[in-house]
């Protein structure tokens, strides 16, 4: 097992060397930890090529990462969701709550050379946003209207407090367009999707469909001096081996969203030339969840959804299956947000096998003489090998409480049809989001308004409980943060408590780079960082 | 030419010459060409393995046994080490061979009894019965066998049965054609067209002589279409599609190719498993087709 | 003998695979052929006279050869001979031309390109004097317009129109002699005598020896001077033609004779030699005795036990115990 | 010849519509994945893309809708990619085409040299070598072939670039182009060529051993020709024109492998964007790329018809 390792890393070595030698042209001498301008990244567009290059349109990981370098946000994130200006340089909330002023950066231009204006931000929240926004219209459900006072103005005008509004309102899940290019035309089929002008430190080059998206310097950028880099070009790589490979020889330099397979990261960790960084994902944290079918037996006896809580080791499942990567589940709401997740007090399930026959003997699933209780079936997300393997290893802790479990493998379309359409599935291993506020992540899991036929990941397990109801939109209407908090870690108890969906880890995303490559944003959502203060080392 | 004597003896009996066939097989063991030899004995020898899986391996092979990322040799108990769940690589090659062995049969005989459906129907009947089954299989000829396969698999759902149907719906334009060459050289003859002439119907006339009598190429081209069937069961577990319930060399380099680079082993072991009952298979088939064309010059 | 044989053949054995071990499918094979003579060898198919003449020419198949004995050609061994040796011979000293014209022409090439490359594996010449002088070999075997026949494909041409051109090619290099094995079977009654005649006609004009293969025994009648029946890889009986159509001694000849088939009036074909009760032995079940004793009329005892030696006839040899006693009886009275 | 092309139309036609109907049939729309993809969205969300796709129409409106469209040269417009059909494939047509192109030459030069070498031999040391090598390749798994390539060739050894279709950097000019073009086809070619390249050695094999013993190599041998000559005048000539219709039954395959190929070695042609379509239930964009590899194999077919009328004199095209 050691051999290959010690030889590819030997020779990856003076291969990465010598191509950044050839590849990169250096403009004056480097100085230890100063910026240098210049040079080219190569990044891996992960998990696959975008279809546009626009997150006001499509939202997916890979559309966000390219458009996370050409479009700004109105505020972004720093450690810990500490909230900072971009285009907008200030902001303030109304003594009720329900205005919301954003004073906006002058000077700022789009990359045509056209002036961003507050009709920009009032054009997109309503002929996008509102439109077009798989979840804008629940986060903005408050807002009234947008006001634009002047060109550098804009206000929200609120219903009610709603504390979920400023921090949706970063470049990634509230992507400004520009007005005078998408007016009066389709939004979504528009050609500036795929050819993008937007205000950030890069601007859109060309993109040569399966190889190459090319975005270079934009020269403009308002923050003087940046970016560094004169081109990020991504490229896409579909095979697992061959995305290491490409980081090992130094043909990709930068990959975010897990570039590689959990079993080459112990590679890339001891790597010379590679980093790893687990930080920046903290916005969109995720969690490996189970959920159970309430609507139907045997998952709708609660004490069978605890058996099975109980039937897991998640120590072993997160040592096992993400190579200790992942971090035991404990909570719909994870540990990472720091400010809403409940910690002591929530009901825990430590693995028993034996609590767990008891309570399955109890829900009266006895064990027949062949050993087996009853059969099920376990679907799985399909995000990878990943998912399989928390399948097959789920199979097999039901095995040993006699739970005969037959896996389903089927394509995502599929999936979502049979989990989100048909509801008709028993036990399902799949993933959710936290998308930073437990409004936008959780409630769309457990609120029974939430059961929503076709969507994904909506409260697919068909959970309804007016208790939990009565939580949840008291906590929409809190009328401060810190009751709204108090409302969250009520809700994430007795959501362990019903369990409905059962949060068997909290997944670790990471981020895979050069060591030449510096200067990477370390804020909450700097996995999708514009690169604007990213530097090559000579 | 000889050819022509074989034929002109055709008429007396022909239903006793595909046993003839298999008699003189089984008296010429020793003439067997090399290859067949070979592949005969990986065959018997994968058969073997498939059968005392359960003796060898009593415990079910997903059954997280061990440490994963256990190199082969480095615990005497996994002599092939494990995988990534760590799970007996031995045991799932072991099982893997009963699931791998039973794609490649039950996809083979699939297209072969469609294949050779088709294809004497068609040869048989010919006008507009053959024209329009031909533009049929035209149509399975000309779409890239594997992306139709990805395609039934994405509808269907990844499950054995479901790759089994997959991998022999579209694979039996090959065997059509074949059939349907050889019906339409037996039609003209004339014992086809006294059985017919005699009261016998067609389906007797084709059951009884034209199916026989078509059948060897048909056989060699089976075992053809069993190695490529191994193949593509391998090929599409590379793509994820892969039946969970079921260990097989495909769902074994499936689930473990992500690790290609830090244990190699847990993909080429099962690789190679593939590699040796291809190989297997396309000897059988070679040899076959040596003997059927040195039956034809003797 | 007063003429020196170009093609003289001792003690002949070819050796095919069998279950085991190599078999002998032809022993003991004496042949002479001279300057301007025609040789017929007759016998059923299997009897091993196509695998001599093969031999003969060196073109055994893969896996057969000779065994044992000699074929000096012109004088000199070649029984042994190298591949690269023997390429030289062929087609230059020693010419053969097949059973089937169908399928003897490789039909992706010209006509024109297969005589002329026939020439030139021999003769080192410019290209337009190998043209006109394939022009010239095809007028030679009587095709008309040659010209229009250089530029013709295979597949353009009747089975009688290809015999010619095969053997134009045979004659190319002026060969000593010509071997043609069954070279009409293949071809219509009518076609048959034109290509024999055609054959008769440049062996007199050339001067070359001619080998005749045959299954039929009326065509020999006609064309041969000298004639050898072989039976199951032995020959049983060689002799002037006139005297072995006149007063043949081997009971196999015999029956050869009587079963010499009249044409069907309807097709002009020659039924195959269906007569005679049983088949020819294969290699592997020849037994000690006399090869034919399984089907002779005239089987003694001796017969199944040992193969017969050589008895001296009028104008040639025959192979019998029942010639060999009727002789020694004769050959006693007169003494 | 018109008739030919005249046969293949329902053949198209057949393969359109099984293309559209096979999809329809598949549980899941391209709408719901693309919501599953962006984390989420509501009734409206869904409505309005299920809208955009067309998705709400009877499925045989779709379909009408779609074949008039082709008719019209016309294959639609993929929601999923925001780009017409005819563009996206168009762009990755060259880069298939190359791929398989060449892969096709290499196999077909090893494959007949080797075969050849192989005959020439039949049954000797270098028969038995040649023709393991040739079964070895075969049955090994493409994708297990090209990422040992990749990882020998592009890693251990850093000679060629593990994958893409140009260097990223560093292309000044056209020769620089078509260089480094040329660099990162290598190991693509090599693994869906080796496959071939097996196929071919064995067919090669057997087809000249096939007509060593026809009459007409006896003849070419009776005229004392040279054995180099009759190998490749008699032998190798004839033995190709089969080839040939090999060459043409496979042209589909040869687009199955690359689907294989270019994921592993990121190369960006039609038959990763055919998976990708699949899984995306991108059905525009999938019936294009049925209809256009399927015409693909219809005119190599063509060609092939035509390549084997030049070279064999006996068939003429009706």
């Amino acid at each position: 097992m050691s051999n290959p390792r010690t030889s590819i890393l030997k020779l990856r070595r003076r291969t990465f060397l010598a191509g950044a030698a050839a590849s990169l042209v250096l403009a004056g001498r480097s100085f230890a930890d100063a910026p240098v301008r210049g040079g080219t990244v190569v990044a891996l567009a992960h998990p696959g090529e975008p279809n546009v290059l626009t997150s006001a349109v499509v939202q997916t990981g890979q559309v966000q990462s390219v458009s996370s370098k050409i479009f700004d946000g109105l505020i972004t994130f720093g450690d810990n969701f500490e909230i900072k200006p971009e285009l907008a340089t200030k902001w303030t909330t109304s003594e009720d709550g329900k205005e919301l002023r954003f004073d906006l950066r002058p000077g700022v231009r789009w990359h045509d050379g056209t002036p961003f204006t507050s009709a920009d931000v009032k054009f997109t929240f309503e002929s996008v946003w509102m439109k077009i926004h798989p979840r804008a219209r629940a986060t903005f459900a408050a807002v009234d209207v947008v006001e634009t006072p002047d060109p550098l103005t804009v206000v929200f005008k609120l219903r009610n407090p709603s504390g979920v509004i400023l921090g949706a309102l970063n470049g990634l899940e509230s992507t400004i367009l520009p007005k005078h290019l998408y007016e009066n035309t389709d939004i979504q089929t528009n050609p500036y999707n795929i050819k993008p002008v937007g205000t950030g430190p890069f601007r859109f080059k060309e993109w040569v469909r399966g190889d190459r998206i090319v975005l270079e310097r934009n020269p403009d950028y308002w923050d003087a001096g940046k970016p560094y880099l004169d081109q990020v070009i991504y490229r896409v790589i579909p095979d697992a081996t061959a995305r290491y490979a490409a980081f090992e020889s130094g043909a990709v330099q930068y990959g975010t969203l897990t570039p590689i397979s959990l079993s080459d990261l112990g590679l890339a960790q001891k790597s010379d030339t590679l980093d790893v960084d687990f930080h920046g994902y903290e916005w969109l944290a995720s969690a490996i969840v189970a959920d159970f079918n309430v609507r139907r037996p045997p998952f709708n006896d609660v004490r069978v959804r605890r058996a099975v809580a109980h039937a897991i080791d998640l120590k072993a499942f997160v040592r096992v299956t993400t190579r200790g990567l992942a971090k035991p589940g404990t909570s719909p709401v994870l540990s990472t947000q720091t400010k809403f997740y409940a910690g002591e007090g929530l009901p825990e399930y430590t693995f028993d096998r034996a609590v767990a026959d008891q309570l399955l003997d109890e829900a009266g699933y006895p064990k027949k003489p062949d050993g087996t209780r009853f059969a099920t079936t376990i679907d799985w997300l399909p995000f990878g090998e990943t998912f399989q393997r928390f399948a097959e290893f789920a199979r097999q802790a039901f095995k040993a409480v006699g739970i005969e479990a037959t896996i389903r493998n089927q394509d995502l379309p599929q999936f979502f049809r049979r989990v989100y359409s048909e509801n008709d599935f028993d036990f399902t291993i799949s993933h959710r989001a936290g998308l930073g506020d437990p409004q936008i992540g959780i409630d769309r899991v457990i609120w029974s308004k939430a059961i929503l036929k076709d969507i994904p990941w909506s409260n697919g397990s068909g959970y309804s409980s007016p208790e939990m109801d009565k939580l949840i939109e008291a906590a929409h209407v809190a009328p401060n943060e810190d009751k709204r908090v108090e409302l969250y870690k009520q809700i994430q108890v007795l959501a362990q408590r019903d369990i409905p969906t059962f949060t068997l880890a909290e997944n670790k995303q990471f981020t895979v780079s050069s060591k030449k490559l510096r200067g990477l944003g370390t804020g909450s959502i700097s996995v999708y960082d514009s690169l604007k203060d990213a530097w090559l080392e000579a | 030419m000889t050819t022509d004597s074989e034929r002109d003896e055709l008429p007396t009996d022909i239903s006793i010459r595909v046993p003839n066939i298999v008699l003189r097989i089984f008296r010429s063991w020793r003439k067997f060409p090399l290859s067949l030899h070979i592949g005969l004995l990986i065959l018997l020898f994968q058969l073997a393995v498939a059968l005392l899986a359960n003796t060898l391996y009593p415990q079910d092979p997903f059954e997280l046994v061990g440490m994963p990322f256990m190199a082969p040799g480095e615990d005497p108990l996994f002599p092939l080490g494990t995988d990534i769940l760590g799970r007996d690589i031995a045991a799932g090659v072991v099982h893997g061979s009963r699931v791998s062995l039973l794609v490649g049969f039950a996809a083979t005989l699939i297209a072969t009894i469609v294949g050779t459906t088709i294809g004497l129907v068609s040869g048989y009947f010919g006008g507009w019965v053959d024209h329009a089954l031909m533009r049929l299989t035209e149509l399975f000829q000309v779409i890239p066998h594997f992306l139709f396969a990805i395609i039934l698999v994405s509808i269907m759902g990844a499950d054995l049965s479901n790759i089994i149907l997959a991998i022999g719906l579209t694979s039996w334009s090959m065997v059509a054609r074949l059939a349907r060459a050889e019906t339409l050289a037996l039609r003209e003859l004339d014992f086809v067209k006294i059985s017919v002439v005699m009261g016998g119907g067609h389906l007797r006339a084709i059951l009884t002589h034209v199916l026989p009598n078509a059948l060897p190429p048909v056989i060699v081209s089976a075992s053809i279409l069993t190695a490529l069937a191994v193949l593509t069961e391998a090929g599409l577990a590379f793509f994820g599609m892969s039946d969970s319930n079921h260990v097989s060399w495909g769902s074994m380099i499936g689930a473990s190719r992500d690790a290609l680079l830090t244990a190699p082993y847990m993909t080429l072991i099962p690789g190679a498993a593939i590699v040796v009952a291809v190989m297997g298979f396309s000897l059988i088939g070679d040899g076959l087709g040596q003997i059927l064309r040195r039956g034809h010059r003797i | 003998m007063t003429i020196e044989p170009v093609l003289r053949v001792r003690n002949l054995a070819i050796a095919v695979p069998g279950d085991r071990h190599p078999v002998d499918a032809v022993c003991g094979v004496d042949l002479d052929v001279a300057k301007g003579e025609t040789l017929a060898i007759v016998g059923e198919s299997g009897c091993g006279k196509s695998l001599t003449a093969l031999a003969l020419a060196g073109l055994l198949p893969d896996g057969v050869r000779i065994s044992g004995g000699t074929v000096e050609i012109l004088g000199h061994d070649v029984a042994g001979k190298s591949e690269h040796a023997w390429r030289a011979l062929r087609g230059d000293r020693i010419s053969m031309i097949f059973q089937d014209p169908m399928s003897a022409l490789n039909p992706v090439l010209t006509i024109g390109d297969q005589i002329v490359e026939a020439i030139r594996a021999h003769r080192p010449i410019g290209k337009r004097e190998v043209f006109s002088e394939g022009v010239e070999l095809l007028h030679r075997v009587k095709l008309q317009t040659p010209h229009e026949y250089m530029a013709a494909y295979p597949h353009q041409l009747s089975g009688g129109m290809r015999q010619r051109v095969l053997i134009a090619m045979a004659i190319a290099n002026r060969p000593d002699i010509l071997i043609a094995d069954e070279p009409t079977t293949a071809l219509d009654a009518t076609v048959q005598a034109d290509i024999l005649s055609l054959l008769d006609e440049l062996k007199r004009e050339t001067g070359m020896a001619l080998v005749l293969i045959t299954h039929d025994l009326s065509l020999v009648s006609r064309w041969a001077d000298r004639i050898m029946v072989m039976y199951a890889g032995k020959a049983v009986e060689a002799r002037k033609a006139k005297s072995l159509l006149g007063e043949a001694s081997h009971p196999y000849t015999r029956a050869l004779l009587a079963a010499r088939p009249q044409r069907r009036p309807d097709t002009g074909q020659r039924p195959r030699l269906a007569e005679i009760r049983g088949r020819v032995p294969s290699p592997q079940e020849k037994g000690d005795g006399c090869s034919f004793a399984n089907r002779c009329d005239f089987v003694m005892s001796r017969c199944r036990a040992i193969s017969p030696q050589a008895v001296h006839v009028s104008d040639g040899r025959v192979w019998c115990h029942a010639v060999d006693e009727q002789q020694a009886r004769h050959s006693g009275a007169l003494a | 010849m018109g008739a030919r092309i005249a046969q293949m139309v329902p053949t198209l036609f057949l393969l359109l519509l099984a293309a559209f109907t096979l999809l329809h049939l598949a549980p899941g729309d391209a709408a719901q994945v693309l919501a599953g993809e962006s984390g989420g969205g509501d009734t409206t969300y869904l409505a309005n893309l299920r809208s955009r796709f067309g998705l709400d129409q009877p499925i045989y409106v779709q379909f009408m809708l779609y074949a008039r469209n082709v008719l019209s040269g016309d294959l639609g417009f993929s929601f999923r990619n925001n780009m017409n059909v005819v563009d996206l494939i168009g762009a990755r047509l060259l880069p298939t085409l190359l791929l398989t192109g060449s892969a096709m030459a290499v196999a077909v030069a090893f494959g007949m040299t080797a075969g050849a070498l192989a005959a020439a031999h039949a049954g000797k040391w270098q028969d038995r070598l040649i023709s393991g090598i040739a079964l070895l390749i075969y049955a090994t798994p493409g994708f297990l072939l090209g990422i040992g390539l990749m990882i020998l060739f592009g890693v251990t050894l850093p000679w060629l670039p593990i994958g893409g279709f140009v260097a990223s950097q560093g292309i000044d000019s056209g020769f620089e182009y078509a260089l480094s073009v040329a660099k990162h086809l290598v190991l693509p070619v090599v693994t869906l060529g080796a496959l071939y390249a097996a196929i071919y050695t064995r067919f090669t094999r057997g087809a000249m051993l096939e007509i060593y013993v026809q009459d007409h190599v006896r003849t070419a041998r009776a005229k004392g020709l040279a054995a180099s000559r009759i190998i490749l005048r008699h032998v190798m000539r004839n033995a190709s024109l089969p080839l040939i219709t090999v060459i043409g039954l496979q042209a589909g395959s040869l687009l199955s492998g690359a689907i294989l190929v270019e994921t592993v070695f990121a190369w960006p042609g039609l038959g990763r964007l055919a998976f990708e379509a699949v899984q995306q239930r991108d059905y525009n964009l999938l019936a294009g790329l049925v209809l256009t590899t399927g015409t693909l194999v219809v005119l190599i077919n063509l060609c092939v018809d035509l390549l084997y009328a030049v070279l064999d004199p006996r068939v003429t095209l009706r």
